[in-house]
C-alpha cells in the first residue's frame, strides 16, 4: 500500500513536471503563431518558483486554507490517474467518477478561498467558473455514459485497455460525434478560449485569481498545471486509446494539448450565457444522438 | 424502552406534559422535547438495530406493530433528525406565539412517525399519517405566514385522499389491510391503480414534480427548527411510501427491453428527473437561503425517486443511502442557516455577508454539509450519487442520466451561493459588533451531524451492510461490498482510500504552504478595486442576483407551474368562499378540523 | 435592492488609458455608471498659454497620446488661419500622407485592441506588428516614432527623406491590402468574436444627435458621409478620390467594420498622394531667425480635422502677442466619453463594459487634457 | 566533522542563499502591472508585441497589483493618478520594483510648471530604474528592463526596502503634495 | 460658390432675429457672432431648429483686463457645414450663465468643466458644481489668467535638486542658475505680450 501511495504521488509530480514544461513549449508555439519569438521553454517553472519565493498577503485563515485544500484535493486526484496501462497507483480504483468529483474538491477550495478574499471580481469569476462547469459537464457526462455502457467498466485503465484490445479502435473513431462533443468539453474544462469566461482579464481582472499573489498564487498555478494534466490525460485515456508505454502517452498528450491551444488561440471569448447556450444546443444534442445510436441501436463503428 | 407501544404512549404523554409545563415555563417545555426525543431515538437505535423491539400491543386498540429492517431504518433515521433538531428548540421557543403548543406538536409528530414506520396495517398507517399531517400543519404557521399552511394542507389532503383510496382499493380487491400481503396480493389493473395512487401520496409528501408547489413555501416560512424537521424528517415519509409503492408492490405494465425496466417505472424516473431539474433550476435563482435549500430538498427528492424506480440493487441501495446522506446533510445545512438566522433575524442572502469571521464553526458545519449535498468525496453524498449513477448508467437511461448529471453539477452551483454570499465576502458593518458564534448547545447537534457526514463518506460499508439486510427483506439482490470497498456494476469504489489520499494531499499542500515565507495579513477592505478607493463594505459584496447570466436564460419559462396552481387555487377559493360563507370561519385550522371530521365519519364504517 | 460597485480602470486590463469608470451593478447589469476623468490632466490649455506659438509645437502632440498628428495639424491650421499663412503645395500632400498613415496606425491599434476585451490576443499581436511598421516609417520621415512634431505652422518640418520611402510605404500598403481578408477572418468575421460584438452596444441615431457623437460613431448610425474631410476639406482632400464608408445600424460590429473599411480608403488616399505629390518647398519660413518673437495677429478661430474618433478641434484666441491667449481643445471623444457613459452605458452587461469603451472610441487623454 | 559544513552557515547566511536563488527566479520572471499612467504607455505595446517581444525576457503583463512584481510608471503623474499609484504600490506583494518612464517622472519634464503634475517621482515612492526620454524609444524601454534585471542580480534593486525603512519620510512627502492619500468623497463612498 | 452661400444664409437668419453686436466671417466654413448674454439661448434654439444640431464646443476665455469672461459656443450642421461661434461676455466678478441643457443636452459636461476651470456658475445644470477633473482643488480655478501654475507647482511639488554646476564659457565661469533665472524673466516678459 505504501508503495502504491508513493507511485500515486510520483504520478502527481510527473504530471506537474510534464504539464509545466509542455505549457512552456506551448507558449513558445503560440508565440510563433503570433509572430513573436516566445519565452524560454522552462518559463513556467521560473514563474511558479518566483511566485513561491515572494512574500504574499493573506485575507484571513480561510484565504490560506482554501488554497491548501485546493492543492491537496488536486494532488489527491492526480494520484489516481493512470499514466500507462502499467503505471497506475491504485489499479481498479481509478474510477472515472473519482476524477470528476474529487477535482471538484480542489475547485471548491479555490472558489471558497477566492470568495473569502472579499473581492467582488473573485466572486463573479467563481460564479462564471461554476456556470461554465454546468455547461460543459452534462454533454461530456453523457458521452462518458455511452463509453461506460459500451465497455462495461468505469475504470480508466479498463476503458483504455478495451480500446487497445479492440485493435486500437479508439473511441475517437468509434464515437465520432461523442469525440467532437468531448473535445469541446475539454476546451471548456481547461478554460481555453472561447470558454475562458472566468479568467477574462479585460472584464473581471482575472476573476478568481484577483487577490492572489506570491505563494498562494504559486500554489494555485501548481494546482492548475496538475488539473490540466488530469483533464488532458483523462481525454487521452478515454478517446485516444490510452497508452501502452510512456512514450506513446507523451506523444498523445502533447498532441491533444497543443491542438487545444492552437485552436483556442484564434478565437475570442464568449460571454458566459453564450457558453451555456452553446453547450446546451449542439453538443448536448450530438451527445444524446451519439448515446442513442451507440446504446440503444448498438451502431458502433 | 424496548416496547414500541410503550414508546408511543410515552411520547404522547410527555407531549401533554411538555404542553402543561410549557404553559408555565416555555423553555423547560422545550428542553423536555430534547430529552424525550433523545430517549425515543436511543431506544429505537439500540433495540432496533439489535432487533429486540417488542411489538406486542396490550393497551392501544386497533394497532399492531411489526419490526422490519425497513421500519427500523426509517425510524432510527427520522427520530435521530428529531433528536438533533430538538437541541434548537429552547433557543427558538421565544419567537413563537404559542410556545407551549410547539412542544406538544413536536412530540406528536414524533409519535406519528413511530406509528407510521412500525405498523403493519394500512389503516393504522393512515391514521398516524394524518396525525403527522395535523401536527406539522399547526407547526408551520408558528412562523410567519398562514397562507403557506393552506397550501400544505391542500397538497397533504390530496396525498391523503390518494393514500386512502389506494388502501380502500387494495382492501376491496384483497380483503386485507396488511401491508406486505396486501401489496403482494393485489393484481391486474388494480395493481396499476394502487401503484399510481400510492405514488401520488408519495409525491405529495416528498414534494416531487408536479406536486412540489408547497415544499419551498413551507420550508421557507416555517420556523427554522421546523424547516430542518421537514427537510430531514417529514419529507422522508414520502420516501417511505415510495419504497412501498415502487419496491414492495410488484411492478406492472409494459416492459422496455432495451432499458431493462418497466414503463411505469421509467415514467416515474422521468418525473423524478423533472423534479431534479426543476429543483435545481429554481434553487439557483433564490435569494432566501432557506428557500434555496428547500428547492434543493425537492431536487434531492427527485434523486430518491429516480434511484428507487431503477429497481436494481445499486439503484435502491443508492436511493436508501441517499435518504440517509441527504437527511444528515440537509439537516446540518438548515441548522447552520438557522443558527445564522437566530443571530441576524434574516435568511436573505442579499442582506448578509461575512458571517465566517464571527461564526467559524457554523461555517465549517455548513461547508461540510454542502460538500455532501453536492456529492463530492469524502462525504456521504458522494457514495449515494455514485451508486445512483451506477444504476442509471447500467440501465442506459440517457435522459434520466442527463438530468442527474445536471442536478449534480447544479447542486454545486446553488449550494455554493449561500457559502459565498452569506458566510464569505466582505464583513458587513451591521454584523461586525453584535454577532457571536452560536451557543454551544446549538453547536452540539451541528458538529455531530458534520462528523456523521464525514463518517458516512469515509466508511459507508457498515451502513451499506445494513441496507443489504434490508434489500434481502425486499427480495432484491444484495450489493457487493467488502470491508472497505463497494463493488458496483462497472467499477469499484474505495471511499476510505479516497479520504486518505485527500488527507495526504492536503498534508503535502500544507507542508508546502508553511515552509514558504509567511504572508502579511491585510484587511478585507484592502482589496483590488482597480486602484479606486472604497469604504462601504456593502458595495463590495457580490450577493444579489448571483447567477444572473444563467438565470436570464430560463427566467421566462419558470412560472408555468405556478400559474397552473394559482389558477387551481382561485377556482378552489371560489367554491370555498361559498362553503365558507355558511360553515367555516377564516381559520384554516378550523377548516381542517371539519374536513377531518367528515373523513373520520366516512371511515368509521370501514374500520368496524 | 443592494447594489455592487465595480470599477473599470484606471488600473484595469480592460481599460485603455488612465480613467476610471465607476459602475453600480445589479447581477451583471450596469445600473448606473459614470466616468471619473482627470487622471491624465496636465493643465494643457494653461500650459499652451505659457508657451509661444513656436514652442507650443513640442507641446501639442502630447494632448492625445495615441494619435498625435491630428493635434499638430489642427494647431497648425489654426495658426495659419490666424496669421494668414499659405502652405506650400508639397507640404499639404505630405501632411495628408502623414495623416492617413496615422489613421491606418490608430485604426489598426483599435482593431487589435478589440482583441483585448474579447480575448483574441493573436489579432492584437498581428495588428500591433503592422502598426509598428508604420511607426518605423514615421521614424524615417520625422525622426520620432510617436511624437513627431512634424507638422508645423507653415508647412512640415522637413521634406521626405530621399531614400525610397515612398516605395517602401507603397510596398507595405500592398502587403496590408493582401492581408486584409485575413484580418477580417481573425477579427470581425470570427464566429466567437461575432457573438460578442454583434447586436450589442447599440448607438441609435437619436443618441448620436443628443450627445453630439461624431466620426465613425455618427456615420455608422446615420448612414450619411458626415466626414470633415468631405464636408469641409482641408489640405488637398478635395483633390483625391475616396469614399466614406457608412452604415445605418450602429452596433459594435458595424463600428469596427467601418474602421477596417476606412483603412482601405486611407490606403487609396496615400497612393494618390504619392502619385500626385509635386516637387517644391515644404515650409514657409515664419519670422526668419526670430521665430521665438513671432507674433500672430489678433483673432479667434476654430479649426477642425477629422480624427479617427471624429471631429477634433482647436479653438484659438490670440491677442496679438507671441503667445496664444487661450487655446481650447475639443476632444473628439468628449461627448461619448462623459455623457455617453453616464446616460447610455447603464443597461450594458459588465462583460461588455470594456467593449463599450473600446468600440465607442473613448480616449481619456483628450478628455482630460 | 560531518556537520561542520552546515554549522558554519548561520541562519542569516542561509536566508541570504535562499534570497539569491529567489533573485534568480525573480529576475527571469518579471510580471509587470499594466497601469498606463501617462503617454509613455504607448510604447509598451510595441515592446510587448511582435517587434521586441518582452516575453523573451520572461516578462508579461498582469491584471492586478497582487500578482505583479514591477510597477511601470509610464509617464507624468497627475495628483489624481499619484494617489492611486501609491495605493496600488502598497497593494503589491514584496519584493516589488518600480520603473519610471520618461523625463516627467525624473523632473517633471515638459510639464514641470503644471499645476496638476508632480515633478519628482522618487519623493513619493522609491524608483529602481529610470528610463529617460520623451518619449523613450522602445529599445531604451527594453534596455531599462535589462538594467532592472542586472540590478536585481546585484541586489541593488531594493527600493521597496527603502520604502519600508524611510516610510515616514515618504508619507510626509505624499501628504505635502496630496493631503490625505486616500480620499473619501461623493465619488468614493 | 455653394459653401459661401451657406454663410450668407446664416447671416440673414441670425441678423433677422437677434441683435448681433459683432459679426465676423472667418472663412467659408466659419462665422462668428458676438451677442448679448440674454440672447444666447434664443439664438441657439433658432440655430438648432435651422439644423445646427451639434454642439461642438463650449468654453470660456478670461479677459482679465476687461474684467469679463467670454463664453464661446460653437455649433455645427453637417448638411450645411459651417461652424458658428457664438460668443458673449459675462461679468467676471460674479459669473453666472443659465444652462443650455434644454437646448443641447450634450452641454452638461462642458458646463461642468467650465465651472471647474473658470468658476462660472450654470444655474439649471444640477451637477455643474461637482468636481470633475481636479480632485481636492484648493486654489482659484486654474484657467483664470491670475492663476500662476508655476508658482503653484513650485510651492507644492519640489523640483529635483541638481548640483549647482558651472559652465566654462570663454574662460569665465558662469552659473547655470543665473542663466536660468535670466531666461525665466525673459519668458515672463514674452507672456505679457512680448517685445513688439
Amino acid at each position: 500500500m505504501m508503495i502504491n501511495i508513493l507511485i500515486g504521488f510520483g504520478v502527481a509530480l510527473f504530471g506537474f513536471v510534464l504539464q509545466t514544461s509542455l505549457g512552456g513549449i506551448n507558449r513558445k508555439i503560440i508565440g510563433r503563431l503570433q509572430k513573436r519569438y516566445g519565452p524560454k521553454w522552462y518559463q513556467e517553472f521560473l514563474d511558479i518558483f518566483k511566485l513561491l519565493s515572494k512574500r504574499a498577503i493573506s485575507h484571513g485563515w480561510l484565504f490560506d486554507f482554501g488554497v491548501i485544500m485546493a492543492l491537496g484535493g488536486i494532488i489527491a486526484t492526480a494520484t489516481f490517474m493512470p499514466v500507462t496501462n502499467s503505471i497506475v497507483a491504485f489499479p481498479n480504483y481509478d474510477n472515472f467518477f473519482i476524477f470528476v468529483y474529487l477535482i471538484a474538491v480542489g475547485m471548491l477550495g479555490m472558489a471558497m478561498s477566492a470568495s473569502g478574499s472579499g473581492n467582488p471580481y473573485a466572486s463573479i469569476g467563481v460564479m462564471r467558473a461554476l456556470t461554465t462547469m454546468l455547461a460543459y459537464e452534462v454533454p461530456f457526462m453523457i458521452v462518458i455514459l455511452t463509453i461506460i455502457k459500451l465497455t462495461g467498466t468505469s475504470s480508466i485503465t479498463g476503458i483504455a485497455e478495451f480500446q487497445q484490445l479492440a485493435g486500437n479502435n479508439w473511441f475517437m473513431i468509434a464515437l465520432p460525434l461523442g469525440f467532437i462533443v468531448s473535445f469541446m468539453a475539454l476546451m471548456g474544462m481547461l478554460g481555453k478560449k472561447p470558454f475562458e469566461t472566468y479568467i477574462a482579464p479585460a472584464e473581471i481582472a482575472s476573476g478568481p485569481m484577483v487577490e492572489y499573489g506570491g505563494k498562494q498564487l504559486g500554489m494555485l498555478f501548481i494546482m492548475h498545471e496538475i488539473t490540466v494534466f488530469i483533464e488532458v490525460s483523462l481525454f487521452v485515456h478515454l478517446f485516444l486509446g490510452g497508452a501502452e508505454n510512456i512514450l506513446i502517452f507523451l506523444l498523445k498528450y502533447a498532441a491533444v494539448y497543443t491542438l487545444v491551444n492552437l485552436i483556442s488561440n484564434v478565437y475570442g471569448r464568449f460571454k458566459i450565457d453564450q457558453v451555456v447556450k452553446f453547450f446546451y444546443k449542439w453538443p448536448l444534442l450530438l451527445a444524446i444522438v451519439q448515446a442513442v445510436i451507440a446504446v440503444y441501436l448498438g451502431w458502433v463503428i | 424502552m424496548a416496547s414500541l407501544e410503550l414508546l408511543l404512549i410515552f411520547t404522547l404523554i410527555s407531549g401533554v406534559i411538555a404542553y402543561l409545563v410549557g404553559k408555565v415555563h416555555p423553555k423547560t417545555g422545550s428542553i423536555l422535547t430534547i430529552i424525550v426525543s433523545g430517549i425515543v431515538f436511543a431506544s429505537l437505535a439500540y433495540f432496533g438495530l439489535n432487533e429486540q423491539l417488542l411489538t406486542k400491543v396490550s393497551y392501544l386498540p386497533y394497532i399492531s406493530f411489526i419490526q422490519t429492517p425497513l421500519a427500523i431504518f426509517f425510524g432510527v433515521l427520522v427520530s435521530f433528525v428529531f433528536f438533533m433538531v430538538s437541541f434548537f428548540n429552547p433557543y427558538f421557543i421565544d419567537k413563537y406565539t404559542y410556545k407551549a403548543v410547539y412542544s406538544l406538536l413536536y412530540l406528536l409528530s414524533l409519535a406519528g412517525i413511530i406509528g407510521i414506520f412500525f405498523t403493519d396495517n394500512f389503516m393504522t398507517l393512515f391514521f398516524f399519517f394524518e396525525l403527522v399531517v395535523w401536527s406539522s400543519l399547526f407547526l408551520i404557521p408558528l412562523g410567519r405566514d398562514e397562507e403557506v399552511s393552506v397550501w400544505y394542507f391542500g397538497f397533504s389532503v390530496f396525498g391523503s385522499f390518494a393514500l386512502l383510496s389506494a388502501i380502500l382499493l387494495m382492501q376491496s380487491v384483497t380483503g386485507t389491510f396488511d401491508i406486505t400481503t396486501g401489496l403482494q396480493a393485489v393484481s391486474g389493473f388494480n395493481r396499476l391503480s394502487v401503484f399510481i395512487l400510492l405514488l401520488i401520496a408519495a409525491f405529495a409528501k416528498l414534494g416531487a414534480f408536479p406536486l412540489h408547489y408547497w415544499l419551498p413555501k413551507v420550508l421557507t416560512d416555517s420556523p427554522d427548527p421546523v424547516t430542518s424537521i421537514f427537510s430531514g424528517g417529514l419529507e422522508k415519509l414520502g420516501a417511505f411510501i415510495a419504497v412501498l409503492g415502487l419496491v414492495k408492490l410488484v411492478p406492472t405494465g409494459f416492459f422496455i427491453d432495451v432499458m431493462d425496466m418497466y414503463l411505469t417505472h421509467y415514467i416515474l424516473a422521468i418525473l423524478g428527473s423533472l423534479t431534479i431539474i426543476g429543483g435545481t433550476v429554481m434553487a439557483i435563482r433564490q435569494d432566501d437561503a432557506k428557500k434555496l435549500l428547500a428547492y434543493s430538498s425537492m431536487s434531492n427528492g427527485g434523486y430518491i425517486i429516480v434511484a428507487l424506480s431503477l429497481g436494481s440493487s445499486a439503484g435502491i441501495s443508492g436511493g436508501l443511502y441517499h435518504i440517509i446522506a441527504h437527511a444528515i446533510a440537509s439537516t446540518a445545512a438548515f441548522l447552520a442557516i438557522g443558527a445564522v438566522a437566530r443571530q441576524t433575524n434574516t435568511t436573505k442572502m442579499s442582506e448578509l455577508g461575512g458571517m465566517l469571521h464571527k461564526m467559524p464553526i457554523t461555517y465549517m458545519v455548513y461547508l461540510i454539509a454542502i460538500i455532501s449535498m453536492a456529492g463530492i468525496p469524502p462525504m456521504g453524498g458522494f457514495i449515494s450519487k455514485w451508486l445512483i449513477f451506477q444504476g442509471v448508467i447500467n440501465k442506459g437511461l440517457i435522459l434520466v442520466a442527463a438530468a442527474t448529471f445536471f442536478g449534480s453539477i447544479g447542486s454545486f452551483l446553488y449550494v455554493f451561493r449561500p457559502l459565498a454570499a452569506l458566510f464569505l465576502g466582505q464583513e458587513l458593518p451591521q454584523f461586525k459588533e453584535t454577532i457571536k458564534e452560536a451557543p454551544i448547545v446549538m453547536l452540539i447537534p451541528m458538529v455531530i451531524l458534520s462528523l456523521l457526514n464525514i463518517v458516512t463518506g469515509v466508511y459507508p460499508t457498515n451502513i451499506l451492510a445494513y441496507i443489504n439486510t434490508l434489500l434481502v427483506d425486499l427480495n432484491i439482490v444484495q450489493l457487493d461490498i467488502t470491508r472497505w470497498t463497494i463493488v458496483g456494476t462497472n467499477g469499484t469504489l474505495n471511499p476510505a482510500l479516497i479520504a486518505v489520499m485527500f488527507a495526504l494531499g492536503v498534508f503535502i499542500a500544507f507542508i508546502i504552504f508553511i515552509s514558504l515565507k509567511k504572508s502579511r495579513k491585510v484587511e478585507l477592505m484592502d482589496t483590488y478595486t482597480a486602484a479606486n478607493f472604497i469604504y462601504t463594505e456593502e458595495l463590495l459584496h457580490y450577493s444579489v442576483d448571483f447567477y444572473a447570466p444563467i438565470e436570464r436564460l430560463y427566467e421566462p419559462y419558470i412560472h408555468f407551474m405556478k400559474k397552473f396552481y394559482q389558477a387551481l387555487a382561485n377556482k378552489v377559493r371560489e367554491v370555498g368562499a361559498l362553503v365558507k360563507y355558511y360553515i367555516f370561519t377564516s381559520k384554516p385550522e378550523v377548516a381542517t378540523f371539519f374536513i377531518m371530521l367528515v373523513i373520520a365519519i366516512l371511515l368509521w364504517g370501514d374500520l368496524v | 435592492m443592494r447594489k455592487l460597485k465595480l470599477f473599470l480602470g484606471p488600473q484595469h486590463p480592460g481599460m485603455h488609458g488612465n480613467a476610471a469608470i465607476h459602475m453600480y451593478v445589479e447581477g451583471d447589469i450596469i445600473k448606473k455608471s459614470y466616468l471619473l476623468p482627470g487622471m491624465l490632466h496636465r493643465g494643457f490649455e494653461k500650459g499652451m498659454e505659457r508657451h509661444s506659438f513656436v514652442n507650443n509645437i513640442s507641446l501639442i502632440p502630447r494632448v492625445c497620446v495615441v494619435e498625435p498628428d491630428i493635434n499638430e495639424l489642427a494647431f497648425a491650421m489654426a495658426v495659419e488661419k490666424l496669421a494668414d499663412l499659405k502652405v506650400p503645395e508639397r507640404a499639404e500632400w505630405i501632411r495628408m500622407i502623414i495623416m492617413e498613415l496615422a489613421r491606418i496606425s490608430i485604426h489598426l491599434m483599435a482593431y487589435g485592441g478589440l482583441g483585448g476585451p474579447t480575448g483574441n490576443y493573436t489579432l492584437m499581436y498581428h495588428a500591433h506588428a503592422d502598426r509598428n511598421t508604420i511607426l518605423g516609417f514615421f521614424e524615417r520621415i520625422t525622426g520620432h516614432r510617436v511624437y513627431h512634431q512634424y507638422i508645423v505652422p507653415g508647412g512640415v518640418r522637413k521634406d521626405l527623406p530621399n531614400d525610397g520611402i515612398e516605395a517602401d510605404i507603397l510596398d507595405f500598403l500592398t502587403d496590408l491590402e493582401n492581408r486584409y481578408d485575413e484580418y477580417r477572418d481573425l477579427g470581425i468575421e470570427n464566429p466567437t468574436l461575432l457573438a460578442r460584438i454583434k447586436d450589442t452596444i447599440l448607438l441609435p441615431e437619436e443618441v448620436v444627435w443628443e450627445l453630439g457623437v461624431t466620426g465613425i460613431g455618427m456615420r455608422s448610425a446615420v448612414n450619411k458621409p458626415y466626414d470633415i474631410r468631405k464636408k469641409m476639406p482641408y489640405c488637398k482632400y478635395d483633390e483625391v478620390e475616396f469614399n466614406v464608408p457608412v452604415s445605418n445600424y450602429s452596433d459594435a460590429r458595424s463600428r469596427v467594420d467601418l474602421k477596417l473599411k476606412e483603412v482601405v480608403q486611407s490606403i487609396r488616399i496615400i497612393r494618390q498622394c504619392i502619385d500626385k505629390m509635386p516637387e517644391g518647398k515644404v515650409r514657409v519660413p515664419i519670422a526668419q531667425g526670430q521665430s521665438m518673437r513671432w507674433t500672430v495677429p489678433k483673432g479667434h478661430v476654430y479649426s477642425v480635422v477629422e480624427s479617427s474618433r471624429g471631429e477634433f478641434g482647436y479653438y484659438m484666441v490670440s491677442n496679438g502677442g507671441t503667445h496664444p491667449y487661450r487655446v481650447g481643445v475639443r476632444g473628439a471623444s468628449y461627448p461619448q466619453g462623459l455623457l455617453g457613459i453616464e446616460k447610455y452605458m447603464p443597461g450594458t452587461r459588465i462583460d461588455d463594459a470594456a467593449l463599450w469603451v473600446d468600440t465607442m472610441g473613448v480616449c481619456s487623454p483628450e478628455i482630460d487634457r | 566533522m560531518k556537520s561542520t559544513k552546515f554549522s558554519e552557515l548561520t541562519q542569516e547566511q542561509i536566508d541570504r542563499k535562499w534570497w539569491e536563488i529567489g533573485d534568480f527566479f525573480r529576475r527571469n520572471s518579471l510580471w509587470m502591472l499594466m497601469y498606463c499612467t501617462g503617454c509613455c504607455a504607448i510604447e509598451l505595446p510595441p515592446a510587448m508585441t511582435s517587434a521586441y517581444d518582452m516575453e523573451r525576457l520572461g516578462m508579461g503583463p498582469m491584471a492586478t497589483p497582487r500578482q505583479a512584481d514591477v510597477l511601470l510608471v509610464t509617464g507624468y503623474l497627475s495628483l489624481k493618478t499619484l494617489r492611486r499609484l501609491i495605493y496600488t504600490y502598497e497593494q503589491m506583494s514584496e519584493p516589488k520594483y518600480i520603473v519610471g518612464f520618461g523625463s516627467c517622472t525624473i523632473n517633471g519634464g515638459i510639464y514641470h510648471d503644471s499645476h496638476a503634475v508632480i515633478n519628482q517621482l522618487d519623493r513619493y515612492i522609491p524608483v529602481d530604474v529610470y528610463v529617460a526620454g520623451c518619449m523613450p524609444n522602445t529599445e531604451s524601454v527594453m534596455n531599462g528592463f535589462v538594467d532592472l534585471m542586472t540590478l536585481i542580480k546585484n541586489k541593488q534593486a531594493n527600493g521597496w526596502i527603502k520604502y519600508k525603512e524611510n516610510n515616514d519620510w515618504y508619507k510626509q512627502n505624499q501628504k505635502e503634495a496630496l493631503g490625505e492619500v486616500k480620499i473619501k468623497d461623493e465619488f468614493h463612498e | 460658390m455653394n459653401s459661401m452661400n451657406n454663410v450668407t444664409t446664416i447671416k440673414e437668419l441670425v441678423t433677422k432675429k437677434i441683435t448681433v453686436l459683432k459679426e465676423e466671417v472667418i472663412d467659408q466654413y466659419q462665422v462668428s457672432f458676438e451677442v448679448k448674454k440674454d440672447d444666447v439661448h434664443h439664438l441657439l434654439s433658432v440655430l438648432k431648429q435651422a439644423g445646427w444640431r451639434q454642439l461642438s464646443y463650449l468654453s470660456a476665455v478670461d479677459w482679465i483686463e476687461d474684467n469679463e469672461f467670454e463664453l464661446v459656443y460653437i455649433v455645427f450642421n453637417w448638411e450645411k457645414p459651417v461652424h458658428i461661434q457664438i460668443r458673449c461676455r459675462i461679468d467676471r466678478n460674479a459669473p453666472t450663465m443659465d444652462t443650455i441643457l434644454p437646448i443641447y443636452p450634450g452641454a452638461k459636461y462642458y458646463e461642468r468643466e467650465a465651472h471647474e476651470f473658470f468658476g462660472i456658475a450654470f444655474p439649471g445644470n444640477d451637477s455643474h458644481e461637482k468636481q470633475l477633473i481636479l480632485e481636492n482643488w484648493d486654489d482659484i480655478p486654474p484657467l483664470r489668467k491670475d492663476f500662476d501654475p508655476k508658482a503653484y507647482s513650485d510651492a507644492r511639488f519640489p523640483k529635483r535638486e541638481y548640483s549647482n554646476d558651472h559652465v566654462e564659457m570663454n574662460g569665465q565661469k558662469e552659473s547655470k542658475q543665473a542663466k536660468r533665472e535670466e531666461r525665466r524673466t525673459h519668458i515672463l516678459d514674452l507672456i505679457k505680450g512680448g517685445k513688439k
